[in-house]
């Protein structure tokens, strides 16, 4: 291994936060495309299955972390539980800050139709969200932090896929459509005196 | 005391009763999670504690717990009174459709998500304070980043008192129980009389007064009153006995 | 690289402290004759030079530690400030830190309207705030760092720009702290209807 990589792999090693090529050329002195052969010579040293560690791509930088090979020892010995699965309204909230940021929270409220308070307060809390400064009524607006890029393994948030993959086929739309017109009727058929 | 400073200790909020307001005003509190009865019950054990009912306060809370209960009904069914008319029963339908579908888009959005953090399971990044060599920041080396104007401009946009908040739509009952009182006492010098006779003409505001008013003359024996069935009218008539000296 | 020993590895990059080879036996549930061997097989992959690590042996354990090739790249990576961009909330209370000092959490709270809790935990963690005693009902004051005036270039706080510049009405720093408290009274409660 060259001795820039080497470098490299001890600086991703000690930094407590993914670190940019940019960071780390200015760290290590040495051009970007140096370091862009060093990256590409830890990948492979740390190809799939190669080792204990992989080389991630997260929150606009460069991380070691864990491969899940090693999950139930690592839990054995920290005694850690990993970060807990979401609630489906913690994921719900989280959606719409991550697709919609900044957001308000009345906004938030709007949209899942149902009040968002101890879901957003609990991804806060988490460090997934953070206040954006304020909506000109004055309402704290939201956004997602880099922890959460980095959790949810992402490198930036182009890396989620455009929200339009969500929507309900022509289909299922159109399924919807005749469920409400008919649930619709029917209502409106039981208040009717019987004619 | 005064209804603002009633101490409250809810679910989403803890403090005085106007600061609530104004947040949920200023939309920084969400009215749909206000428990309204936890206000009430809040307010019951506040006259408990004292043992004596200050009319007006009273009449001033149930005028404001009276506007947030008309507010929240509004957004819990956002258009029924003023647009829901205008509504064919088919844009109605394409309304809530609208909504629907776009609550399945978040909910879809949100499965993705969590099946993203679940794939990340196992993948755990290192915590470990630095090495002692590394720990220690050098002061000498450190450099202006940032420019104190930013502290400035962030003290300045706190100094700024924001914008009067309309909230006239909410409650400035010009109407006092006093005023009402003795309005039902000049009705009543009269004669038999009906409520709806004594708030003829009168706004809301002064109708919930006016029925407040009249529960105090009831309570000080100068009036009965009598309805006959729900929603009829309520016929008032003086009590047997002298009124009370004014 | 054998499984164990790339589980071993990743257990050893998670710990923050050397870990010994029963802990490591415990935690992959293995005899310690494995343990052994796999420990054997790391030593070859960290040979000395080989990579940006090492595999030590320290007290009472193993341990992952950069190799001295890094020191001078890590001093210029991590031995600095970290000074990401601030974050709204965190302006606001350094802010109010900067000018009130030494200030305490319940009173940032109240001159913001909103909890100030994860933006003071992390301008803390930075050094640009440091805590000042308690006040008289025991809340941890706060005062800015040596750290805070160099990085906003300061050579005292006598240094920070006038308020009275972006403050509609200028009046004496000294009563700075009731005017803000006043203002945050009523971003939070002046709209109190006239009843």
């Amino acid at each position: 291994m060259s001795e820039l990589a080497r470098i490299i792999e001890a600086l991703l090693f000690l930094s407590p936060d993914p670190v940019s090529a940019d960071e780390l050329a200015q760290a290590t002195a040495c051009e970007s495309d140096e370091v862009a052969a060093a990256l590409a010579e830890l990948d492979r040293a740390y190809a799939p299955g190669a080792r204990g560690l992989q080389l991630k791509r997260v929150a606009g930088g460069i991380a070691l972390a864990t491969d899940p090979v090693a999950e139930e020892a690592s839990r054995r010995l920290l005694a850690k539980p990993r970060t807990p699965p979401l609630t489906p309204a913690q994921a719900e909230t989280l959606a719409i800050v991550a697709y919609l940021q900044p957001v308000s929270r009345p906004e938030i409220t709007r949209i899942r139709g149902v009040a968002a308070e101890s879901a957003s307060a609990t991804l806060e809390e988490r460090g997934f969200i953070e206040e954006a400064g304020r909506s000109q009524f004055g309402a704290v607006l939201y956004r997602t932090t880099d922890l959460f890029l980095k959790l949810f393994g992402l490198d930036s948030l182009k890396g989620l896929p455009s929200v339009a993959e969500w929507d309900p086929s022509p289909e299922e739309q159109a399924d919807l459509r005749d469920r409400l017109l008919r649930a619709g009727e029917q209502r409106a058929g039981d208040a009717s005196p019987a004619a | 005391m005064t209804v603002a400073s009633l101490e409250l200790d809810l679910e989403v909020f803890s403090g005085p009763f106007d600061l609530l307001l104004t947040l949920v005003l200023r939309e920084e509190i969400d009215l749909l999670e206000v428990q309204l009865a936890e206000i009430v019950i809040a307010y019951l054990d506040h006259l408990e504690a004292r043992g004596e009912l200050d009319l007006d306060v009273a009449t001033e809370f149930l005028v404001l717990i009276a506007a947030l209960l008309e507010l929240k009904s509004r957004l819990m069914l956002p258009r029924e009174d003023d647009e829901l008319a205008d509504f064919e029963p088919g844009e109605a339908a394409e309304e809530l459709l609208a909504r629907m579908l776009e609550a399945q888009r978040y909910r879809r959005a949100a499965e993705h998500l969590a099946a993203r953090l679940a794939g990340e399971e196992g993948v755990r990044y290192r915590r470990a304070p630095l090495p002692p060599s590394l720990r220690s920041t050098n002061l000498a080396e450190a450099g202006a980043v940032y420019s104190p104007r930013r502290l400035g401009a962030a003290l300045g946009s706190l100094l700024r008192v924001p914008a009067q908040l309309r909230v006239g739509h909410l409650s400035d009952p010009r109407v006092t129980t006093a005023e009402r009182l003795a309005h039902l006492r000049r009705l009543l010098l009269r004669g038999a009389t009906t409520f709806d006779e004594a708030v003829r003409g009168a706004d809301r505001v002064t109708v919930a007064v006016t029925l407040f008013a009249l529960l105090e003359l009831y309570k000080q024996g100068e009036a009965t009153w009598i309805q006959a069935e729900p929603f009829g009218d309520i016929a008032i008539s003086p009590a047997s006995r002298p009124a009370a000296v004014l």
